[in-house]
């Protein structure tokens, strides 16, 4: 499948290219031209895909199939518009010494190869490549994080790697428990670790097996998902990282993270026949969403807060998947799509707010508004979308979410309550000031590109408003697929 | 599909969405004229106007025809926005247009250039706020519902923080959009209840259900907590006093006037058609809630020594009134006495109509007294009955019918509500039946107390000596303004003469929320406004105001004929008292002390005051909301305490967040062994 | 209508008319006696009257337009109300048009628009009295409501003319409700015709006075309104009370002997009822302001016990 | 040589559990790093011992892997970097020696008991070593939870990994082998990234001290 070979292919080669050029000044726009190859590639799978359905290739090792195509496309759209944000973005950084030539290459190089990883994690039907790509994601990431070389983006991307090292190992534990439960069905050999493989006789695999495997399936991959209380990586490589990065962080590493979760827990439902995958996943989600949210009503760094709001969203999509069922699934995987949008555009308004006013704290950043009209426009919009405003489709998902829980998990509905209300709160009441009132900022040396923050939101508007058929195709089929 | 091709074939909810569509283009092309000031006053603002007319025309018809459907191919792509127009939403479809055509007639020559936001921008918010108004009351399934409920709360956010420069005023856009997005998260679950796990929002579905007593409940209480939050009603009105004043009167006077309904159309609908059961106790807590809201917006408006923040209490005190009227009706309904619960309702609705009329007249007078002075405060005004008498007369007619005073609307619905009230005796519970008398009489003393708080009002402002010499100079209101308060004023008029015609109106509301109404025993008696009978009760306004007139006239002709009409100015006599200046009349303070004395227990008062030994002696005394300090604060407090403790995870130590992680490990998997 | 019904209706406002000033100079007369002095004649009023109607107005220089129509619009309410209040007859054409809580609403509709008055000129006392005045008044409103609520609760009606009809005509029974809403209404018909212990319709002492304080600023003709319906006030308080209290001999629809009847009937219980006035008047202290709302306070809780009382009994 | 052979891999899972203990218990850098190697080596015993009864030529393969990895260039670099940093002792654990070897104790048991129901179910003729191999993760666990030096961190790190292979090899005969290739790539860049964090961290905060990393926080 050529498609395919494209996907992987732009942004592996976009990799070992930038690795040599990446210090040049024009590196920028290559890393911009792969990222847009990628798209396209994308753009013209998905076309494929919805044309004649899932299929495998090469001897079965990947599988698309609605669940992932759209992830794939989204991970590759995100990382195109992150790619033209950095543009300007990265050029400002140089101007301001923070980058060095080296430094760019590693970036630029980096760059590529983490969005290969995530795009091999997403496409592979192989559970065991699934967990090479999310630790070689992991590896990259380390690197980008600590691209600054300053003291905190040090301790940051160390304490990055240790845990979510750590996590992974635990996930690595799972996946060897999980061939040890498929062997005895389909016996020691290389197609055993294929998801299509286990999915179709999940049904005969060993009960308590599986649950140990879940056990640390959820521990390992939860670590990334950045579920409470294992997410303590999660602020700091988002707040020492440069901006772009954490807008691919948070908006697309967190998005591979569940994903490799939800393939398990689909198995795992399968295997177990009960509740408990589920149930664990609501417990999780609802401690991330609560005790995120008290995070955020602390905060006085600007990317800080933002990151502990993607673990409060997070939170929100593994309860949802958690409860299970075609509504609450649908409204997950909508809310998988939106939030890495909106975060993403609310990183890009941030990052140019923070190069505005040469620092993250938010106590020093005001009258965006005044200054560069965009960008203060950008992230209120943005904020109130990620807050759950309506039009914005993050709203849209939290409606269907917050009422099916109503009446599912009444129990939880108080807490989702406060929750939200509390994030509302102490989010705006930081941001407000930031965008309004008077200020002391200075323009930028050079324009910012605000083109992806608009059309994210716009996006996000969209689906609010208005879901494509095709698309809702999608989510309706992989809704159906997790099951639950 | 056809017929969207023939504009002879559309029905009203086509000409609803037409108008919708209407605003929102307005609203572009502001955004286009953004600098082009003159544009946006002079041709978009009245064209807003001339559209909310259609609207209200739209709605006088359609409140007597059938219902109609409709349903949009926008939203969720299993839940299309559903549309419905009945007479209810007809109803609060007259309100909307009604008053916004004065308030957009009035914005027309309010807004000014270089005042905090571009008037393009507004102009685009303005219109926003009010399409989404206008598609909450025909929306008619709950995304639809939820979608356009907080694109009112938004866009009137940012017309709130219109003047962003002020750290107050964004602060009371802050609280104002907190309790909004809490109010509607509080909705959010009650239509969670109310679909009842078909995952089916449409309304229609929930019409469908039969929630248990439980369930019931739960969502009933869920409603008024989530529309109470909007309207205002205790412990949730914080906002309120706060977001009015900071707003630009246009939009004080539209939040005040049409949004507050919005709120309460919110409650009716769930309450009266959503939900299919009615429990007497509902009814009971509504009315309990309503009338202390009341009575606390009307104590607080009497000491307020600001003038959007005195109407904005007294907003507070006529959606507890209202809430009220809903309370009875809909203990009367619980009990199946259609004719009285039907009494209650039309009562509350009339309120309702009349409020809005003339609490945005009274908004848009402060505006124009604003402009004209710059001063908001009560005690530096005065006297400015001279100098802009086309504000001061439409005030006039607006503080009478806001005092409840005849002829005018306020006093028509509250004679209604007193009815009511009065005549509730045949209760099943005996101890209702005692209640319902003392919440008249609860209703008699708001209703002489807000008169109380109208004459400071107008007194304060209009009448006396100006305070300050720069008063003087103020100017009259412009010819837009103008207009605007002159429809909303006739308005008032109309409401107070033509009850009969006014009731017909509202008659199919309630023969659809309580399956009965007044319009046949009202139409039978021409002139007469009668509710029930002629024994019992009626009353008409027309030869009220005539029988006033009328001796008017001739006590006026008679004395100029018999008497001469020799009149000489000279100065103020005052007991003969020679150095009196205009600091000397009651300050807004002094205007308000007795009220403060009498119930000193419910204010938070600092008081200072000067000793005989201060070279320049001052008095100053500040009245605060107690419900601030012992309900909103402790929850910061609380929230606060929460998060420094949630904070100690979070201390660094690479060694503790493996720790972390280690017994996550271990419990998950002793969970999972059992 | 029947033409009995407009004469009726006539002569009840033209009997208003008179008779107003007429029993306020009896009160007065009455307290001089009470009090040792040497009373005025009873027609004073009139010639008061006729002195201020003849004298010429002096108008403070910044009072406004609505100074000058006060005194008319407070007239015609009076009147109004005393032409709705059954006197001497229950059939009044008029009388459908308002019931007892539009009274209550014209009576607050002229009191409204002369406390404006009062603040219109802008001086201390005016605002003071002003004030005072509506303190007086958001207590002593809902109290009478409350006392007509519970005759129109015995009569299951508002209509004024509907309630005599039933205190009087109906077979004669004792309403404990009405004791105690009758002492309520003494109360408050003292405070709301400016009356000791509440106000002392003649000082001007400054720290005590209220009606007095508001229409310090009039003068000639608009005084003489003023005065004029201030003794309208009282007449149709007077009237409220002897309808709703002792009924009896207000003459039905179309029984002219009745009405004839009537008449010397009225005149009579209203001169028992000045001479009480008087008396009370005598008996009684000039309260300080403040001790007001209390008593007004007693007055409308006194209402609403009778209220309760009503229903607790079951009547009606 | 067949029969005894289940015998002989218990030994070396044994040898291999007693080798965590050593660590945890460790305090000498230097020494720490030999363990790690003779852990690493005991594991590349067992796997070829493995293929060799089970006559799997992928488990050979691994075996080298391993070999390469942890038993020659992971601990050589090691050795270098502590030369270059002068690391010598790792004075100061957060709990005291005695303590975390009961809670080790514990940890074992806790494992063995998870394990048990499930070892039974194997197919490996190894399958008993599930529990050794999960007691190993979770010593190497607290190890890294006790360490307050990076490059011990980093060495529990590794020997949490060894478990994780020994697991791998034994109860499953090996993963498919593309996936050991991959988890080997991984481990060798994961180990040459903290490789070059080591001498950054240093050239920051002149010491390998991870209490120098505790200043994002919440304040």
């Amino acid at each position: 499948m050529s498609t395919l070979f494209f996907v992987l292919g732009f942004p592996l080669l976009g990799g070992a290219v930038l690795a040599l050029v990446g210090h040049r000044p024009y590196a920028r726009d290559i890393n911009v031209a792969f990222s847009l190859g990628t798209f396209v590639a994308a753009c013209v799978l998905t076309a494929e895909i919805i044309a004649d359905g899932p299929i495998l290739v090469w001897h079965d090792q990947f599988f698309i199939d609605p669940l992932n195509v759209f992830m794939v496309t989204l991970t590759a759209f995100v990382g195109m518009t992150t790619a033209i944000f950095s543009r300007p973005y990265m050029r400002i950084e140089q101007d301001h010494g923070k980058m060095t030539p080296p430094r760019m290459r590693l970036y630029h190089s980096m760059y590529q190869l983490f969005s290969f990883t995530m795009l091999l994690g997403f496409t592979t039907n192989n559970l065991g490549i699934l967990w090479v790509a999310m630790e070689a994601a992991t590896l990259s990431t380390v690197l980008l994080v600590s691209v600054y070389r300053t003291a905190a983006s040090l301790e940051a991307a160390w304490k990055y790697f240790i845990l979510c090292g750590v996590g992974i190992a635990q996930a690595l534990f799972g996946t060897v428990l999980l061939y040890m439960a498929a062997e005895k069905v389909l016996g020691p050999h290389g197609a055993t670790l294929l998801w299509t493989n286990l999915d179709a006789i999940k049904g005969q695999l060993d009960p308590s097996i599986i649950t140990l495997a879940f056990a640390f399936l959820l521990i390992g991959y939860g670590t990334k998902v950045g579920m409470v209380p294992l997410h303590s990586w999660l602020p700091d490589a988002h707040a020492e990282g440069p901006t772009p990065v954490s807008a691919v962080l948070s908006g697309l590493l967190l998005n591979v993270a569940m994903y490799a979760l939800l393939r398990c827990k689909v198995l795992t439902d399968g295997a177990l026949q009960n509740q408990l995958a589920g149930q664990l996943m609501m417990g999780f989600g609802l401690l991330s969403v609560v005790v995120a949210t008290f995070f955020i009503s602390r905060q006085k760094d600007v990317k800080r807060m933002f990151s502990y709001s993607s673990i409060e969203h997070m939170g929100l999509i593994t309860f949802a998947f958690g409860m299970g069922g075609p509504v609450a699934n649908f409204a997950g995987l909508l809310h998988m799509t939106v939030h890495s949008l909106i975060k993403s555009a609310i990183f890009f308004a941030v990052g140019h707010a923070t190069q505005k006013a040469g620092t993250q704290v938010m106590s020093e950043i005001r009258g965006l508004i005044k200054v560069n009209p965009t960008i203060g426009w950008g992230l209120i919009l943005g904020v109130m979308a990620i807050l759950g405003m309506p039009p914005f489709g993050v709203f849209a998902s939290e409606f269907l979410i917050l009422t099916t829980a109503m009446r599912e998990q009444p129990w939880a509905a108080p807490f989702l309550f406060v929750s939200l209300g509390v994030a509302f709160a102490s989010m705006m009441i930081r941001v407000l000031p930031m965008v309004f009132g008077e200020t002391t900022l200075k323009p930028l040396a050079h324009p910012p590109a605000l083109v992806p923050v608009f059309v994210h939101l716009g996006l996000g508007l969209v689906l609010g408003l208005y879901i494509p058929p095709y698309l809702n195709a999608w989510y309706v089929e992989a809704a159906r697929m997790l099951g639950g | 599909m056809n017929a969207w091709l023939h504009p002879l074939l559309w029905v009203h909810l086509d000409w609803v969405l037409v108008v919708v569509a209407g605003w929102l283009l307005i609203g572009v092309l502001g955004v286009f004229a953004l600098r082009r000031f003159r544009l946006v006053a002079v041709v978009l603002f009245p064209a807003g106007g001339l559209l909310a007319l259609l609207l209200m025309g739209v709605g006088i018809s359609a409140a007597f025809s059938v219902p109609e459907v409709a349903i949009l191919p926008i939203g969720l792509p299993q839940l299309p926005f559903h549309l419905r127009l009945d007479s209810l939403s007809a109803f609060f479809l007259i309100v909307i247009g009604g008053v916004s055509a004065g308030v957009s007639a009035f914005a027309a020559g309010y807004f000014r250039q270089g005042e905090g936001t571009p008037p393009g921008l507004i102009c685009l918010e303005y219109h926003i706020f009010l399409a989404s108004m206008a598609m909450v009351v025909i929306a008619d399934d709950a995304y639809a519902f939820m979608v356009v409920w907080e694109t009112m709360a938004f866009s009137s956010f940012f017309l709130v923080i219109a003047n962003h420069r002020i750290p107050e005023i964004r602060f009371a856009g802050y609280l104002y959009m907190l309790v909004a997005h809490i109010g509607a998260l509080g909705i959010l679950l009650c239509f969670g209840v109310l679909q009842a796990n078909t995952g089916d929002y449409t309304f229609a579905n929930m019409r469908a259900q039969h929630l248990s007593p439980f369930w019931g409940s739960v969502a009933f209480v869920l409603a008024v907590l989530g529309f109470g939050a909007k309207a205002g009603i205790l412990p949730l009105h914080a906002w309120l006093p706060e977001a009015h004043p900071a707003a630009p009167s246009p939009m004080s006077a539209l939040m005040s006037g049409v949004m507050l309904k919005m709120a309460l159309y919110g409650i009716l609908r769930v309450s009266f058609d959503l939900l299919q059961t009615k429990i007497w106790w509902w009814g009971v807590m509504l009315m309990a809630i309503g009338l202390s809201t009341a009575l606390f917006g009307v104590i607080f408006s009497t000491v307020q020594v600001e003038m959007k923040r005195l109407l904005a209490y007294s907003s507070i005190e006529n959606v507890g009134l209202i809430c009220a009227g809903f309370g009875l009706s809909l203990l009367f309904s619980s009990y199946g006495m259609h004719a009285l619960a039907a009494l209650a309702l039309t009562a509350a609705l009339y309120h309702l109509l009349s409020h809005a009329f003339f609490k945005s007249l009274l908004f848009c007078s402060t505006g124009a007294v604003l402009h004209a002075t710059g001063e908001r405060s009560l005690g530096k005004l005065g006297g400015l009955m001279r100098y802009m008498p086309w504000v001061a007369w439409p005030t006039l007619i607006g503080v009478l019918a806001c005092a409840g005073l005849p002829p005018f609307g306020g006093f028509i619905a509250e004679w209604l509500l007193l009815q009511s009230f009065l005549f509730t005796s045949g209760l099943p519970s005996s101890v209702l039946n005692m209640l319902v008398p003392v919440m008249a009489a609860l209703i008699a003393l708001i209703a002489a107390l807000s008169g109380y708080t109208m004459v400071k009002y107008f007194g304060v402002i209009f009448l006396g000596q100006p305070r300050e010499e720069k008063l003087a100079g103020a100017h009259d209101a412009g010819p837009w303004e103008r207009a605007g308060m002159l429809w909303l004023m006739a308005g008032c008029v109309v409401l107070g003469l033509f009850p009969n015609q006014v009731i017909a109106l509202i008659d199919p509301v309630t023969h659809l929320l309580v399956s009965a109404g007044l319009a046949k025993t009202v139409a039978a008696s021409g002139w007469l406004l009668v509710p029930v009978s002629v024994e019992r009760a009626s009353y008409a306004p027309a030869i009220f105001l005539l029988g006033v007139m009328f001796f008017f006239a001739l006590t006026y002709l008679l004395v100029r004929r018999v008497y001469s009409g020799r009149i000489r100015r000279a100065p103020a006599w005052d007991c003969g008292y020679p150095w009196q200046d205009a600091r000397m009349q009651d300050s807004a303070e002094g205007f308000g002390q007795p009220i403060r004395q009498i119930f000193e227990p419910m204010f938070r008062m600092k008081r200072e005051l000067p000793t005989p030994f201060d070279e320049q002696p001052s008095y100053r005394v500040t009245v605060e909301d107690p419900l601030w300090y012992w309900l909103y604060l402790p929850i910061a407090r609380l929230v606060e305490r929460i998060s420094k403790v949630i904070g100690m995870l979070q201390q660094g130590r690479i060694a503790v967040y493996l720790m972390y992680s280690f017994i996550t490990l271990i419990v998950v998997l002793l969970v999972v062994k059992q | 209508m029947s033409w009995l019904g407009l004469l009726s209706q006539l002569m009840a406002i033209v009997m208003a008319l008179v008779m107003a000033p007429l029993l306020s100079g009896w009160v007065n007369q009455w307290r001089a006696r009470l009090q040792n002095k040497s009373a005025p004649g009873l027609l004073q009023p009139y010639r008061v009257l006729h002195k201020l109607f003849n004298k010429e107005s002096v108008l403070a220089e910044h009072a406004s337009a609505l100074f000058r129509m006060v005194p008319y619009i407070v007239f015609g309410c009076m009147l109004l109300a005393s032409a709705i209040i059954p006197t001497l007859s229950t059939d009044l054409p008029l009388s459908p048009a308002a019931d007892a809580i539009a009274l209550v609403g014209l009576f607050a509709l002229a009191r409204v628009f002369i406390s404006l008055a009062a603040m219109d000129v802008g001086t201390a006392f005016g605002s003071l009295g002003a004030r005072r005045e509506m303190l007086v008044g958001f207590l002593a409103e809902p109290a009478l409501l409350m006392v007509l609520f519970c005759a129109s609760m015995i009569s299951r009606s508002t209509s004024l003319t509907t309630i005599v009809e039933t205190l009087a005509h109906r077979e004669l029974a004792i309403y404990p409700s009405l004791l105690v809403a009758g002492v309520a209404f003494a109360m408050v018909s003292l405070a709301e015709n400016a009356r000791v212990p509440v106000d002392n319709p003649d000082t001007h002492l400054e720290l005590t006075m209220i009606h007095e304080a508001m229409i310090l600023e009039y003068s000639g003709r608009h005084l003489a309104l003023l005065e004029w319906a201030a003794s309208l006030k009282l007449f149709a308080y007077s009237c409220i009370g002897l309808a709703l209290f002792f009924p009896w001999g207000v003459a039905e629809a179309n029984a002219p002997l009745a009405l004839l009847l009537a008449l010397p009937v009225l005149i009579i219980k209203l001169a028992i009822g000045g001479v009480f006035l008087a008396l009370i008047e005598t008996l009684s202290a000039k309260m300080r302001i403040f001790r007001v709302p209390e008593f007004l306070g007693t007055a409308f809780l006194l209402a609403v016990i009778g209220l309760l009382v009503n229903i607790l009994l079951g009547v009606g | 040589m067949i029969k005894l052979a289940p015998q002989l891999i218990n030994l070396f899972a044994t040898l291999i559990l007693m080798l965590s203990f050593a660590m945890i218990s460790q305090r000498r850098v230097v020494s720490l790093i030999n363990l790690f190697t003779i852990q690493g080596a005991a594991l590349v015993a067992a796997s070829v011992l493995l293929g060799y009864v089970t006559n799997q030529p992928d488990l050979y393969v691994s075996a080298a892997l391993t070999l390469v990895l942890k038993v020659v260039f992971i601990p050589w670099m090691l050795h270098r970097v502590i030369r270059k940093l002068n690391v010598r002792w790792d004075v100061d654990t957060l709990i005291n020696i005695p303590t975390t070897m009961l809670v080790g104790i514990a940890l074992v048991i806790f494992s063995f008991s998870l394990a048990l129901p499930i070892s039974r179910l194997s197919t490996s003729m190894a399958g008993g070593s599930l529990g050794i191999a999960l007691a190993c993760v979770l010593l190497a666990f607290l190890m890294m939870i006790t360490r307050s030096k990076a490059v011990p961190q980093v060495i529990g790190f590794l020997s949490m990994e060894n478990g994780l292979i020994f697991a791998a090899t034994t109860v499953t005969n090996g993963m498919p082998m593309i996936v050991e290739f991959g988890i080997a790539l991984d481990v060798l860049v994961g180990v040459l990234i903290l490789g070059v964090f080591m001498f950054q961290i240093r050239e920051k905060f002149d010491s390998l001290d991870i209490h120098n990393l505790e200043t994002l926080k919440e304040d």
